[in-house]
């Protein structure tokens, strides 16, 4: 259950229309199920109060979208941004790929998302319909009637370590911080903790269920570039689909760290990775380094801040 | 303006005057000391070592009321202020001995250096100000006063921060404030003899000395401290020239001589 | 005929400055060292791609080696300093991933120290033939 | 596709005792591509070059690959043999089968087989190279040096010299810097005036060289060859070609008391004044912060009397705009302030003074005419006590003074002891010292004689405390040979302050792109192979803003400062080095990363339109390599997300086909 | 086995933490001593004894109980060593041993005057007793 409510997010959405300053949104739209929301640019008002959802399913992080939405008029653009989005919105700003002047942001305090798969393994699958009511939420499935889950439970893993707060908005909606207290690395450490074969038989079996279908990628929003390396014929990296293990690996290694040190940790990698893989769990092991070696740094928090990989110190430490 | 006030126990007993004259001024430059419930013995000094836990318990305690109360806190005495300085800085950079610290408490409400921690002086520079003291002086102090800081008010520097520890000018502004003349002398940063007046009179006497005759030479008439124990050491050793806690001599300019009990 | 078993493979990439004529200087002193290491010359540590690691894993090398200007004598003042901070959070990802460390090593050889090239390259392919053939890391169409 | 020949060098027996060549041709003509391959005793010799030659116009070859020994030693050679035939001579690659092969390995199957890989290395990139043409960058053929002391004023002098206009500016009215505020110099005792000025007058009658005096740089861009430099000329109020420097007008000013910071403070000057004799120019100026007719418009006594009518009272800034092909820093040092050392009594006592100080109190020109007097009363002192290494040495945590050794304060202090005992021999002086440092050219043989024969008590320990009492300075320090406490009561003190770059080094430096150490010295190329050069090509470093130095280290790093300027200089154009980065712009995000990890500021960004597919336009935000700035290291190519940097020479698809080849 | 000295040199590193290492032998501590014509031993060579580990001299000296703790020695100190601490360090390696207290309370009535304050007591105890 969201600690803000809808018709807050349309009030302050409508609000930047009437008075010209910004002529579109960019929000949740209700898609094919109910936990399938999708990104889409409200021209309206109209077209907010009929379309635009805000629920446990906006899980979708519109920073990355600004890049082209931006583009396209001179007038500003307003834009939903939950506590970790902004993160990225920030680090996008640092790396000069749209203009601050052209966004109004509405920062939006932020319960958590809930995962669908965490759901589907309750309810199984089927699922009708799913409707949220004080703090729980009623699935209806096609085969079981209606299971209900306490909207806890169904948390994504990304929300339930979230310490984010709103780091830059024009208008902001609710306190904007979330505090949860789980530990982030918990599962990198466990990993850690293995002996090297059973790591090589994690990854193994993790990243051999890669299609690469790319959906890590063109979610990402790090994942920014103009021309991506793994579409370049001049990258000599370029290739379709995966052939073989080796470029499952070589995709994912190289795709971690293009984005390490800007990688925000938003999580939005393993959500829609068809697969389930826990592709943050690479993210997560550079962010853990970078912390542990560099000193603590969470990209995108401060405008201006130079990324770990883009810096030394003279006493760094060895490889 | 409302502080939490830490007196110190001398200042219940030997030096009574200097609290009572803090008091009195506080009242007149319009703010509120509120003492510590229960205060227990600041210890005199400051223990470096780093296993020594218990000897700044008691300072922990008065810089945690303070932090309940959600005020600051403020000293008189120097000695009394350099150990809950120097204890509040530690538990504020040194994790290890602030872990250890409150793992000995226990009460729930960790303190890590959460209280701003100011001598009374410091108040009246950087809070009321010596344009709003100078105000309020009644009867303007007309004589060659010699400000003996000693060591605990300064000392070490980086952790005390009250002034620069080579040349403060605290004091002198006070002094100056009130209408009196400061006289400045080498040794008013150099140390009294301290404690060792306990265990070795004679070794305290020929420090004391060093320190009122270099006051004396200078021109002072008088000689104001901050700390109970230089005040002792001076007079005791022979000072024939008087020597003052700084809140008399505030007394002095802001209520007047007939007053002063 | 015989069926040899695979020496190690191990690629070096050395930076002109320093290490390149570091491993000139071995030879100048005809300091012996395996013919398992083949150098390749970049003008700076920095110029090292993670990718180009990978690409030689994925070629069959048991071993990558990188060597490069001490910290602070960078012909290019930093390049190796930022060699180091990408190439401690590559390893450390290669290692997280399963990949034996040993087959990764960073080393500073300056232009005077063919005595720690040689070195280091005897250390190294000892380290790397206790391992045995690279299987983690290979791409099998490359075997053929 | 390309067509390669393969040149495999005997070395005489030196590759071809331990690889048998003969294989490597037979292995290495096999490769695709490859259209001959031999091999010959000397490839470097005359007649091996001479084949190359042949062979690159008979076979018509592309590229070429010479297998021999380390690049390092005949790259060059075989580059120029190449062009000679009319290949482009980034065309070539060396294998380097000598020193990384046959020189280290004693087997001779496996050299082989080693240097077979490594031809086929040098083979694949090759077939992938580019020609390449080196960029040339034209040179403006004026140099500026920035700063007007003895640093400055040398190079300026020793670049003039060789035939180019050079440009000195100097914040100051005068030039001269802090050598002129010297008295005598160590260890020869040379008066400072007696050697400086003439080079100032020297410097100011070169018709190579403009002076701009009371200026600062206000604005710096371009880059190697071709600076574009904006100067503040500060209104002096007096006009420069009037001015005959006679001096009147300082004379009859009825403001008296301004500190002379040219006496450090321990006299005064007029509000109208020349900073001293010898100034060059020799022209007035006019302090605004003191003249009553700029102030409130009342006086105007220095004009009514000035017989040139130099005086303007509404001079203002002026901006000058130049080009240069060199920038010299030569800011030189200053002493740091000694505020927070008042253990030493500094700003209590007058009679607590710094070196440079002494120098002054020393000096026939200075406040007392050369005659030792102490500030305080102008009385004659029998007791100094020098104290060394005040700020210097110190640590970084103990947040007062610097933590490296000031280098000249050794020297000095012997110089002042001895002067002292020289001219006064009543006089007893102490200098307590940590170390006495004097390498340099006859230094230790002059402190020797300042301890030996001028009966200078040199005490190894530290002053800890000085009171000042009744005019008399109670010194507390220790002897730690005679382990005591000493009290001397002394009547003047000198503190060697420790040295810090001007202030004014800082906000250069940005300008100038130059990197600058945590003590905010400017840091050189190398440290030792490149010592007057910042790695920032076309900035030269001169004197003690480089780090302390002493006079004869400054002017010998003047005058290297001044030949790596000329022989820039010297050329018409630039020859830049061809394998440098550059940006696919297409698949460029704009995103700053490889700016900011690029140590010669060669990259910018530009707002470009692009025409989109869709006939679209769009603007985009991308990358621009300077090719005269970059130098090649490649930290930009990595750093890129989408690759779009790249490296001529060292492409990324190179480096793939050297590892495809090591490792197939 | 680490012989007994070098034990009590790593406690008072441990206990002062200081590091003695930082001196540059300048003797600015001993000049500035206030304390110094009554010791023995005077601070730099505190600093320079620990350093060497040569402490039974020090254990053994009464130099111990002449140091102000007046701190002028740490803040002059140009290399932040800190030599007062070292000095408290060695001084509560003896006391805290049995039956080593400087001041015991049979010493008090013979000091005492109708002035002294309390503090000049409570800090004696602290700097002298376990």
């Amino acid at each position: 259950m969201q600690r803000i409510n809808r018709s807050e997010l349309i009030k302050a959405a409508a609000k930047l229309i009437e008075s010209g300053e910004a002529d579109r949104v960019l929000g949740w739209k209700k898609g094919e199920f109910d936990y399938d929301v999708t990104p889409y640019v409200f021209n309206s008002i109209d077209e907010i109060e009929k379309d635009f959802v805000w629920g446990d399913f906006c899980g979708a992080n519109f920073s990355k979208y600004l890049i082209k939405e931006t583009a396209k008029s001179d007038k500003k653009v307003a834009v939903f941004l939950k506590p970790c989005d902004t993160y990225s919105f920030n680090q996008l700003l640092i790396e000069h790929r749209f203009e601050r002047e052209k966004v109004c942001v509405i920062g939006v305090s932020c319960s958590g998302m809930a995962d669908i798969r965490k759901i589907k393994d309750t309810a199984g699958e089927g699922i009708a319909k799913i409707e949220e009511q004080d703090g729980y939420l009623n699935v209806f499935t096609l085969y079981d009637g209606i299971v209900k889950i306490d909207s806890k439970d169904a948390l994504a893993e990304r929300c339930l370590c979230c310490t984010k707060r709103c780091v830059v908005y024009d208008e902001l909606l609710g306190d904007g911080e979330n505090k949860a207290d789980n530990d982030r690395f918990a599962k990198v450490e466990e990993l850690e903790e293995l002996t090297e074969e059973q790591r090589y038989a994690f990854w193994k079996s993790e990243l051999s269920k890669c299609i690469r279908c790319n959906a890590c990628r063109d979610v990402c929003p790090a994942c920014t570039c103009e021309k991506c390396v793994f579409d370049d014929p001049r990258s000599v990296l370029e290739n379709k689909a995966a052939a073989n293990e080796f470029e499952e690996k070589l995709y994912h290694i190289i795709r971690a760290f293009h984005v390490a040190g800007r990688c925000t940790d938003c999580g939005e990698c393993s959500r829609v990775c068809p697969q389930n893989i826990p592709l943050h769990l690479l993210n997560r092991k550079f962010i853990k380094d970078i912390n542990a070696f560099y000193g603590q740094y969470q990209a995108g928090e401060k405008a201006g801040q130079r990324a770990p990989l883009v810096d030394y110190t003279t006493e760094d430490r060895e490889p | 303006m409302k502080f939490i006030y830490y007196p110190g126990c001398t200042l219940k007993n030997k030096a009574k005057n200097f609290d009572i004259d803090a008091r009195n001024c506080a009242k007149i430059l319009g703010f509120e000391l509120i003492e510590v419930d229960d205060f227990q013995c600041c210890g005199g000094v400051f223990t470096t070592s780093a296993d020594e836990i218990a000897t700044k318990l008691s300072a922990v305690r008065a810089l945690k009321a303070a932090k309940k109360a959600g005020l600051p806190l403020v000293t008189v005495c120097s000695a009394c202020h350099n150990v809950i300085k120097q204890t509040d800085h530690a538990m504020k950079n040194d994790p290890v001995f602030a872990d250890r610290v409150n793992g000995y408490i226990n009460d729930g409400d960790d303190y890590h250096g959460e209280t701003k921690v100011y001598h009374y002086l410091e108040v009246l520079r950087d809070i009321t100000g010596f344009d709003k003291v100078k105000e309020k002086v009644k009867y303007p102090l007309d004589m060659n006063v010699g400000a003996y800081y000693g060591c605990l008010m300064l000392r070490p520097g980086a952790v005390m921060e009250t002034d620069d520890p080579e040349n403060p000018q605290i004091m002198e502004q006070l002094i100056k404030t009130l209408g009196g003349r400061p006289v400045d002398y080498g040794m008013k940063n150099e140390c009294c003899g301290g404690y060792v007046t306990v265990t070795d009179p004679g070794f305290a006497q020929k420090r004391s000395k060093a320190v009122y005759e270099s006051a004396k030479k200078a021109g002072a008439e008088i000689i104001v401290t901050a700390c109970p124990l230089c005040r002792y050491n001076l007079t005791k050793n022979g000072a024939d020239i008087p020597v003052l806690y700084f809140t008399q001599l505030m007394a002095k300019a802001l209520i007047g001589e007939k007053n002063e009990r | 005929m015989q069926i040899e078993e695979k020496k190690p493979l191990i690629a070096a990439f050395c930076c002109n400055w320093c290490s390149y004529a570091g491993a000139d200087l071995a030879g100048n002193n005809r300091l012996n060292y395996p013919d398992n290491v083949k150098i390749i010359r970049v003008p700076c540590s920095c110029r090292v791609d993670p990718t180009f690691i990978l690409r030689a894993f994925q070629r069959g090398a048991d071993g990558v080696l990188i060597c490069g200007c001490h910290p602070g004598d960078c012909h290019y003042t930093t390049g190796n300093y930022y060699t180091r901070r990408r190439m401690t959070l590559l390893f450390s990802m290669l290692e997280y991933l399963g990949i034996e460390k040993e087959r990764t090593r960073v080393e500073w050889v300056s232009a005077a120290e063919g005595a720690k090239f040689a070195q280091t390259v005897n250390e190294f392919t000892a380290a790397v033939s206790a391992l045995g053939e690279n299987r983690r890391l290979e791409d099998l169409r490359c075997k053929e | 596709m390309q067509r390669i020949g393969v040149f495999i060098c005997h070395c005489g027996s030196n590759i071809a005792a331990t690889v048998d060549t003969s294989a490597v041709v037979n292995a290495l003509s096999a490769e695709p591509g490859v259209v001959c391959a031999v091999d010959y005793p000397y490839m470097c010799s005359a007649s091996g070059q001479d084949m190359i030659k042949e062979a690159i116009k008979e076979k018509e070859l592309t590229g070429i690959v010479i297998c021999s020994c380390s690049p390092r030693m005949h790259e060059a050679t075989f580059r120029k043999a190449a062009a000679a035939a009319g290949l482009n001579p980034y065309m070539v690659e060396i294998a380097n089968i000598r020193e990384q092969c046959s020189w280290v390995h004693k087997d001779k199957q496996t050299a082989t087989e080693k240097a077979i890989v490594l031809g086929r290395a040098a083979i694949a990139k090759v077939s992938l190279n580019t020609p390449l043409q080196p960029g040339e960058i034209p040179v403006t053929k004026r140099a500026l040096v920035i700063g007007g002391g003895i640093a400055g004023i040398q190079t300026a002098l020793d670049i003039a010299d060789a035939g180019f206009e050079v440009d000195i500016v100097e914040k100051k009215p005068t030039i001269g810097g802090k050598m002129a505020q010297l008295d005598k110099t160590f260890p020869t005792l040379d008066c400072a005036a007696c050697i400086l000025t003439p080079k100032m007058v020297e410097a100011s009658q070169n018709e190579k060289i403009r002076i701009y005096s009371y200026s600062k740089v206000e604005e710096v861009s371009g880059f190697v060859g071709n600076f574009t430099v904006k100067i503040r000329k500060k209104a002096r109020f007096v006009d420069e070609n009037k001015c005959t420097g006679c001096g009147l007008c300082t004379e009859k000013c009825p403001v008296k008391n301004v500190p002379n910071e040219f006496n450090l403070g321990m006299d005064s000057r007029h509000a109208v004044y020349i900073p001293f004799a010898q100034a060059v120019p020799k022209v007035a100026v006019i302090d605004a912060d003191y003249c009553r007719m700029l102030k409130d418009g009342k006086c105007g006594l220095c004009s009514k009397i000035c017989g040139a009518g130099a005086i303007k009272y509404d001079q203002e800034d002026e901006i000058i705009e130049n080009k240069y092909g060199a920038i010299v820093a030569a800011t030189g040092c200053e002493p740091i302030d000694l505020d927070k050392f008042d253990e030493f009594a500094y700003s209590k006592s007058k009679d607590v003074i710094t070196s440079l100080q002494f120098e002054r109190l020393m000096n026939a020109a200075g406040p007392t005419g050369g005659v030792l007097l102490r500030p305080s009363d102008n009385k004659h002192p029998k007791t100094i006590v020098f104290v060394q290494c005040v700020g210097s040495r110190c640590e970084a945590h103990a947040k007062k003074g610097k933590e490296y050794c000031s280098k000249i304060c050794c020297m000095y202090t012997a110089k002042h002891a001895m002067l002292t005992r020289e001219k006064y021999p009543d006089t007893d002086v102490y200098v307590f010292y940590i170390d006495v440092r004097t390498p340099g050219k006859n230094f230790d043989e002059f402190y020797r004689r300042v301890a030996e024969e001028y009966g200078v008590h040199y005490i190894k320990g530290m002053v800890g405390k000085i009171c000042a009492e009744n005019g008399t300075l109670k010194v507390q320090a220790s002897d730690l040979l005679a382990d005591k406490q000493l009290h001397i009561d002394a009547d003047l003190v000198v503190l060697a302050a420790a040295i810090e770059p001007d202030r004014s080094t800082r906000p250069l430096a940005t300008m100038l792109t130059a990197s600058m150490d945590t003590n905010d010295f400017f840091t050189e190329a190398h440290p030792k192979l490149r010592p007057v050069e910042s790695p920032t090509a076309g900035i030269f470093l001169s004197g003690c803003c480089q780090g302390p130095k002493d006079i004869p280290e400054t002017v010998a790093q003047a005058g290297a400062a001044a030949s790596k300027v000329i022989g820039l200089l010297c050329k018409d154009r630039l020859t830049a080095n061809p394998c440098v980065a550059h940006c696919d712009e297409m698949s460029c995000n704009g995103c700053s990363t490889c700016e900011n990890v690029c140590p010669y500021h060669a990259v910018t960004y530009i707002e470009k339109e692009f025409r989109m597919p869709d006939r679209t336009t769009k603007i985009r935000r991308v990358a621009q390599v300077n090719p005269a700035v970059c130098q090649g290291c490649g930290a930009c190519t990595v750093a890129c997300p989408s690759k779009a940097m790249d490296l001529y020479g060292f492409s990324g698809k190179q480096i793939y086909a050297e590892v495809d080849a090591i490792c197939r | 086995m680490k012989d007994k000295n070098e034990l009590i040199k790593e406690q008072i590193l441990y206990q002062s933490g200081v590091n003695v290492r930082k001196c540059m032998r300048c003797g600015k501590c001993s000049g500035t001593c206030p304390g110094y014509d009554e010791m023995e031993y005077h601070p730099h060579q505190f600093v320079y004894l620990v350093e060497t580990g040569d402490i039974e001299p020090l254990l053994k000296s009464e130099s111990l109980y002449k140091c102000l703790s007046c701190f002028a020695c740490v803040d002059r100190c140009p290399r932040g060593v800190e030599p007062a601490k070292i000095i408290e360090a060695v001084r509560l390696t003896v006391i805290r041993q049995q039956g080593k207290n400087k001041l015991t309370p049979d010493d008090i009535p013979a000091v005492i005057d109708d002035d002294i304050p309390q503090q000049a007591l409570v800090s004696a105890y602290r700097k002298f007793t376990r």
